[in-house]
């Protein structure tokens, strides 16, 4: 059978989710690999979060946030930004590979955007194929 | 015409196949059109051909070969089509079947056989520089790119001996290409043979590559706008203008001639400007001659006319009363200037074409800012200038 | 050197029994001795007769910061510190856990400070070019200066030029034979949560046994809470019993941060943690 | 031990067609604390509702899961089910089946596949879930009106009527708006002023409104129901309580400033009202004109003024009102055309923008409401340029909406004050409201001229040099068109307020990427923004025509109310909260929550959060290291929960 990788997505309320929300009122297709968690904010992402995904067995990790200087809150995708830009780091530092990790900013009126970085991501994550570091075994 | 057409929706698809999906885009505003040099003067019809394009209909043919990729319908198109790519993939498409017209035979079979547009030898690619220049060698700052035009059309081989001169007086470590390069392809890929086009490209690239270089100079700003939109090598591209405007800025040449009161306008090569957006660097150049009142035409900088040259345009034949060079060099000679100065090889043809026909020789010269640099620097090349025949 | 560690001892007791003796402060933290002269053991001199236990030499490595937060807010502390130990100063000050006026920080100069386990020369590993305490209101001897100065981040190269592959079978190697003392965290002047995020039960971050899932969820997370607050004094690593180079992560992630954010840990009180702050043209760059 | 129930909607055909539902039914069965699982056709319907009502009786359900479309849907209309059945609403749980599988996917294997992962999520999670109580404030019953263009003259006078307290905030000195500006309007043809002027003094006579003009909003504190908005009361050097609007002062004063109501086309006083029918119709002084306090001497006005109203020495004032709710509408600012060298606006005096040739058809106006040119000539040949900036990738992608029919309206009037021939140079006439053709239908039989090409360029004619050339193509004939004319006009795009994103900022709202604001939801919420509370009205939403202007101030008008018309409000229950004892007093969360709402207690050493500041993003949680951080509905709990159950197929 053919590697079909698990995709863990992590979207804020009022951008990514709702952009991906658009993606499927416009009925655009993308793989189905993807499953998404919602969160308020990308700031409410703990980097535990993240490490924890992989240990699950997720082959990759996309974060959705609004773009900069349009979150909700203000501020929180900022500090999301640099928080997330350091869980990448410790990621690849320890190994992991840095393609298995990515965070977008898709605004809610960018369903197209939603739909285009999960196809190419998946495709991504295809080519790295399975994840094995992090994974616990069963 | 017939009355009656039906929509060719395969043909459209090829187009689109080979590089024109911008075609979905247009909503048919007539902005192109409305902008373009030629639709006052011809038949040629940029909208029309991007719709005929859209519904794949019988006659393109007709007049696919009018646009010179001058890019100004590109830059106000309020769809953002990159409207030259679809001018390219139709020719390519059409003219795959056969369709070039017969002035474009001998252009394409120039560059399939000997690499060059103008049926030159390639072994005498460098015969312009009489053993003078140094060839390019790793280790070099510069590879000066001689474009074809420059070496073989004896109109403008005076263009390249400036340049030389020019860069040595720089102190610049240059040299230029051995004889294992060919054209760049810039007007080749915009007639449609984008094939040979990749092959010429790939020639080049080798070369780069087992040259080490790193930072390209150009004389013409199709081969520049090539490296830059068609190669996406790594490697850096540098029109000499832009060299010399900061070289003069920087006191390393200095101009000392006084020109007396000369009034020069300038003709902003497509290339140069809209394509590669260089508008600056000549103006300051001609500004710092000494003795040189630099006068403006009405249409410039982004809104400058076309000469007419490009996209093949500078081997196809037009009729009278449809040439841009003949209507530039008219608005040029109405500002006063005795001296249209541009920065393109292509251009000068041209001009020099246009002012023997126009029979203006009396009333302007044709000169490229290289050459009046190194007229100001007080360098003479060994031979004299004049008008030399057109190819 | 400068000045000799004996000299250092002598100031210290100096000035500890000024302060005690003044009543500015209610305690000195610095060095007492241990089992034996090679092994020094942080001692807290409350009462002027205490002064006498002082110590200092080579093998005075422990970062006397990590005792700060020990005490309730608005303690009247002398601390001494060495270089890397007064940035853990300054960093707990820019996180509020202490107070500047509440502390007399007596800085120390110093150079040749030796792992008290393999005798090794630690200078280049951890001060790394800093010998000088960032803060202090005494010194105790004279700045130094002519001393080799490297950037700490030289020993990094080894591992950034390992290949993913290598990196990851070297962490999953090392930090595999993690026991899960916890004395990395006890260690480390800025590890101050109690309870940890890895003793919680709800939620369960990770295996509490030591083995490997575990082990990678405590330590990469306790990385990224450490990521520019980290102030590579190695506490951590010549703390652990069986020898993981700790110092060799925080130090990677502490070379991101400044790289990212322009900002090292603990260099000044003005400064705000780079993880609790941002700035709106903070590049997309940094995500790539 | 959980009792959870499952509820799988086909949705019409719209889920069903690309997940097996009822196999998603019967996998949900297996699943851990699952005690009922049904599919059935529209989940959302009475029956569906009255079915998860039933259930829950009847199978003692104490968690609800929901797979149906998006919780921004309908997740409001499944937790009143829940309240209903006596069950705490925060116990549902919805699975996103719609949007993020069935509609982005054809194959109903990996449909199938994909929705059976996010239900696991959901049942690991919904174990987890606690139920939360609402908070309940007080609402204070005001409303804050920002903007005095039509649309919030109109939302001032809907909720002053009904009995609430209105301030209406404006910046400029009178009320009025861009349509004080206008002569006409289309497609009626019935005179702007008519209309408006009588509502713009309504407002100034309503004992309900609290008219605020020359005034800004400067700070924004508190949230819905208990706004505490900072006003700014710029300096008008004229005290309005003693003026009696006698105006004797714009008669004397020698200063001259540029008429912003002419659109720059005139001069007007230092001291002034804009225009004669300006309310409130009491003068201000502009202090970039006045005599006084460039030079330092003059004072005319204050010499003839009998009420001794003229103070020089008025500075700004600041004061701040309570409110339950807001209403913005800011309106729109005209792009400005310079840059779009090729059209010559600014270069060449025959080239006018939009609202100038408004100035120029009003009998207020700088003409007395003549066409002339700016030498004083009547033009002979007009044209129209319709999408100038608009429709453009290169400048505003949008379409501005209202062009098409001012300009049909500007054809009609010049056909009507001069004898000059009118073109029209369209993409794609916009004809589509209500007696909007037909009007269409007249200007063609007015003997308009339509050119169905974008204009390309405007330049001075070579023959005549006093003349234009609009240059374009004629894509019908596919023909280059040379029009030699007197007089253009430019339909330029209609854009955002220059300070819109500083408004946006204030109020906390959303922005599209030109900066109008951002709706809660385009059909479901049009009025309603991401803030609580804080709604929007009229062009600083997207451009619009009055008529759907005014409806919108209606509408917003009515939302305000159903906020401030209560006493008590409830507030969304996932806020987060500390649990003391894991509490580490880093006292991160105090340093980077955007609304202050958690502090730290000096005496207990600990941080705690004030729940009625906190809006619930969760950022604290994420950066309290020790995990102390709670956020509920999103607790660390939950979301790893839901990871697990997403990933485990």
């Amino acid at each position: 059978m053919s590697f079909e990788p698990k995709i863990l997505g992590i979207a804020c309320n009022w951008c990514t989710y709702t952009g991906a929300d658009l993606a499927g009122t416009t009925r655009l297709q993308y793989p189905q690999n993807i499953r998404v968690v919602r969160v308020m904010c990308s700031s409410r992402i703990n980097p535990s979060f993240i490490f924890r995904a992989f240990q699950l067995g997720a082959d990759g990790v996309l974060i959705g946030g609004c773009h900069p200087g349009d979150c909700h809150y203000n501020t929180g995708n900022l500090y999301a930004r640099r928080r997330l830009a350091v869980t990448k780091k410790i990621l690849e530092f320890s190994g992991m590979e840095p393609g298995r990790f990515r965070v977008e900013w898709i605004s809610a009126s960018e369903g197209n955007r939603f739909a285009e970085v999960v196809r190419e991501f998946t495709e991504q994550i295809r080519d790295l194929g399975p994840q094995t570091k992090f994974k616990i075994s069963q | 015409m017939s009355q009656t057409v039906t929509p060719y929706l395969e043909m459209s698809q090829a187009i689109m196949e080979a590089g024109g999906e911008a075609l979905k885009k247009c909503y048919q505003c007539g902005t192109c059109s409305g902008t373009c040099p030629w639709t006052p003067i011809t038949h040629f019809n940029i909208r029309k051909l991007v719709r005929y394009g859209q519904l794949g209909l019988d006659g393109i043919e007709d007049f696919m070969w009018g646009c010179s990729t001058c890019r100004f319908c590109v830059e106000r198109c309020p769809r953002g089509v990159e409207i030259i790519d679809i001018v390219t993939a139709i020719r390519n498409v059409y003219s795959g079947g056969g369709m070039l017209p017969q002035s474009l035979r001998a252009f394409v079979g120039s560059l399939s056989a000997r690499g060059n547009p103008w049926s030159g030898d390639p072994d005498r690619r460098n015969d312009w520089a009489k053993e003078k220049y140094p060839v390019y060698a790793p280790g070099m700052d510069y590879l000066f790119w001689t474009c074809c035009t420059v070496c073989y059309d004896p109109r403008n081989t005076r263009l390249a001996k400036a340049a030389a001169e020019i860069l040595n007086l720089a102190g610049a470590s240059w040299g230029m290409p051995s004889l294992d390069v060919n054209c760049c392809g810039e007007s080749l890929r915009k007639v449609g043979d984008a094939e040979l086009f990749e092959r010429l490209k790939a020639k080049n690239l080798d070369y780069f590559k087992a040259q080490g270089v790193s930072k390209i100079i150009t004389v013409s700003p199709h081969c520049l706008a090539s490296f830059d939109e068609d190669y996406g090598a790594d490697f850096e591209v540098v029109h000499l203008s832009e060299l010399m405007a900061k070289w003069i800025q920087e006191g390393k040449l200095v101009p000392k001639k006084d020109f007396g009161g000369l009034t020069v306008t300038y003709h902003d090569p497509c290339y140069l400007g809209r394509h590669s957006k260089v508008y600056d660097a000549p103006r300051d150049i001609l500004k710092a001659l000494p003795g040189v009142t630099f006068v403006e035409m009405e249409r410039n900088s982004e809104e400058s006319m076309c000469c007419g040259g490009g996209g093949g345009g500078l081997w196809t034949e037009k009729a009278k009363g449809e040439r841009l060079s003949d209507l530039r060099i008219e608005e040029a000679m109405g500002t006063g200037a005795t001296v249209l100065a541009t920065a393109c090889p292509y251009c000068i043809t041209m001009f020099e074409d246009s002012k023997r026909t126009l029979n203006v020789d009396e009333q302007i010269q044709i000169r490229d800012v290289t050459e009046l640099v190194l007229e100001s620097l007080e360098i003479s090349i060994d031979e004299p200038v004049g008008d030399a025949c057109a190819v | 050197m400068a000045i000799s560690f004996e000299q250092i001892e002598q100031h210290l007791k100096t000035e500890a029994l000024k302060l005690l003796e003044s009543g500015k402060v209610i305690l000195v933290l610095a060095y007492g001795r241990g089992y034996d002269a090679n092994h020094p053991m942080p001692y807290v001199a409350k009462h002027p007769s205490d002064v006498d236990n002082i110590v200092f030499n080579e093998y005075c490595t422990a970062n006397l910061a990590r005792y700060l937060t020990r005490y309730p807010r608005r303690t009247k502390i002398a601390i001494a510190v060495k270089a890397a130990d007064s940035r853990a100063v300054v960093q707990l000050i820019q996180e509020d856990k202490v107070c500047r006026e509440d502390l007399v920080v007596l800085g120390i100069p110093v150079y040749g400070m030796k792992n008290f386990k393999t005798g090794e020369v630690i200078d280049s590993k951890t001060t790394g070019g800093l010998y000088n305490p960032v803060l202090y209101d005494i010194l105790l001897g004279e700045e130094v200066h002519g001393q080799p100065v490297s950037s700490p981040y030289d020993v990094l190269a080894a591992y950034e030029a390992m290949d993913k592959e290598e990196r990851w079978a070297f962490w999953q190697r090392e930090l595999g034979r993690c026991i899960r003392c916890y004395a990395c965290r006890k260690a480390c002047p800025m590890c101050y949560c109690d309870p940890c995020f890895i003793d919680q039960n709800k939620p369960k971050w990770g295996e509490k046994s030591p083995e490997s899932p575990g082990n990678l969820m405590y330590h990469l997370t306790r990385f990224h809470h450490l990521a520019g607050r980290c102030i590579d004094c190695g506490e951590c690593s010549r703390a652990c019993p069986v020898d993981i180079p700790l110092y060799l992560f925080h130090k990677k992630v502490a070379k991101d941060c400044e790289e990212m954010f322009g900002q090292a840990a603990g260099m000044s009180i003005g400064d705000k943690p780079v993880l609790v702050n941002f700035r709106v043209d903070d590049s997309d760059k940094i995500l790539e | 031990m959980s009792r959870i129930g499952v509820f799988v909607c086909h949705c019409g055909l719209n889920i069903a067609k690309t997940v097996r539902v009822s196999e998603l039914a019967e996998f949900a069965a297996t699943l851990p604390d699952v005690v009922v699982a049904k599919d059935y056709k529209f989940m959302c319907s009475t029956p569906g509702q009255e079915m998860i009502a039933n259930d829950i009786k009847e199978h003692r359900l104490d968690r609800v899961i929901v797979t149906a479309c998006s919780p921004l849907m309908h997740e409001q209309t499944f937790r009143k089910v829940l309240a209903a059945s006596g069950l705490n609403q925060y116990l549902l749980s919805i699975v996103n089946i719609r949007e993020q599988v069935s509609w982005v996917t054809h194959d109903i294997d990996e449909g199938t596949a994909k929705a059976k992962a996010l239900l696991n999520g959901a049942v690991r999670r919904a174990r987890l879930l606690a139920p939360l109580t609402s908070r309940v404030i007080d609402v204070n019953s005001d409303v804050l009106v920002v903007g005095g263009g039509i649309a919030g003259i109109q939302a001032a006078l809907e909720l002053a009527n009904t009995g609430k307290k209105v301030y209406l905030v404006e910046k400029n000195s009178t009320i009025g708006g861009h349509m004080a500006q206008f002569d006409k309007t289309f497609p009626t043809l019935d005179c702007s002023a008519c209309i408006l002027t009588p509502k713009m003094d309504s407002v100034l006579q309503h004992k309900n409104i609290q008219l605020m003009t020359s005034c800004e909003v400067s700070e924004v504190k508190g949230f819905v129901g208990n706004f505490d908005i900072t006003i700014r009361q710029k300096a008008r050097y004229v005290d309005h309580t003693k003026c009696n609007a006698c105006l004797a002062c714009t008669e004397k004063c020698p200063g001259k400033g540029v008429s912003e109501w002419d659109e720059g086309l005139v001069k007007r006083k230092a001291i002034y009202i804009p225009f004669p029918q300006a309310v409130p119709q009491k003068p201000v002084i502009d202090r970039d004109a006045c005599t006084f306090f460039k030079k330092g001497k003059c004072r005319l006005c204050e010499k003839v003024c009998e009420q001794k109203a003229i103070d020089f020495e008025q500075q700004d004032t600041f004061t701040t009102v309570k409110v339950g709710a807001v209403i913005v509408a800011t309106g729109y600012d005209l792009m400005d055309t310079r840059s779009l060298i090729q059209y010559g606006y600014g270069k060449y005096p025959g080239v006018y923008n939009a609202l100038e040739v408004e100035r120029l058809f009003n009998s207020a106006g700088p003409t007395g409401g003549k066409v002339t040119l700016r030498d004083g000539k009547e033009p002979q040949a007009i044209a129209i340029l319709h999408c100038i900036g608009s429709r453009d990738k290169n400048n505003y992608e949008h379409c501005s909406r209202v062009c098409c029919m001012y300009s049909l309206k500007f054809a009609h009037l010049f056909k009507e004050k001069t004898s000059a021939d009118v073109y029209q140079f369209y993409i794609d006439m916009r004809a589509a409201g209500k007696g909007y053709e037909e009007f269409y239908n007249r200007i063609i039989e007015e003997d308009v001229k339509f050119i169905r090409g974008k204009g390309a360029r405007v330049a001075q004619s070579a023959d005549e040099p006093d003349r234009l050339v609009v240059e374009a193509e004629d894509t019908i004939t596919g023909k280059f068109i040379k029009l030699p004319v007197d007089m253009v006009v430019l339909s330029p795009a209609i854009i955002p307020r220059g300070d819109a994103k500083d408004v946006a900022r204030l109020f906390n709202l959303s922005t599209d990427k030109y900066g109008f604001f951002m709706e809660r939801h385009p059909k479901l919420a049009p009025l309603s923004t991401m803030s609580e509370g804080v709604f929007i009205a009229g062009v600083c939403q997207s451009p619009k025509d009055i008529p759907d202007t005014v409806a919108q101030a209606y509408g917003a008008a009515a939302e305000a109310l159903t906020i401030v018309v209560k006493d008590k409000l409830e507030l969304e229950a996932t806020t987060a909260m500390v649990n003391p004892a894991s509490c580490c007093a880093c006292q991160n969360c105090v340093r980077v929550c955007p609304y202050g709402a958690p502090f730290f207690n000096e005496t207990k050493g600990v941080s705690e959060i004030n729940e009625a500041l906190c809006k619930g993003c969760g950022l604290c949680a994420s950066v309290c290291p020790p995990s102390a951080i709670i956020a509920r509905h999103f607790t660390n709990d939950q979301v790893l929960a839901e990871m697990e159950g997403l990933l485990e197929f």
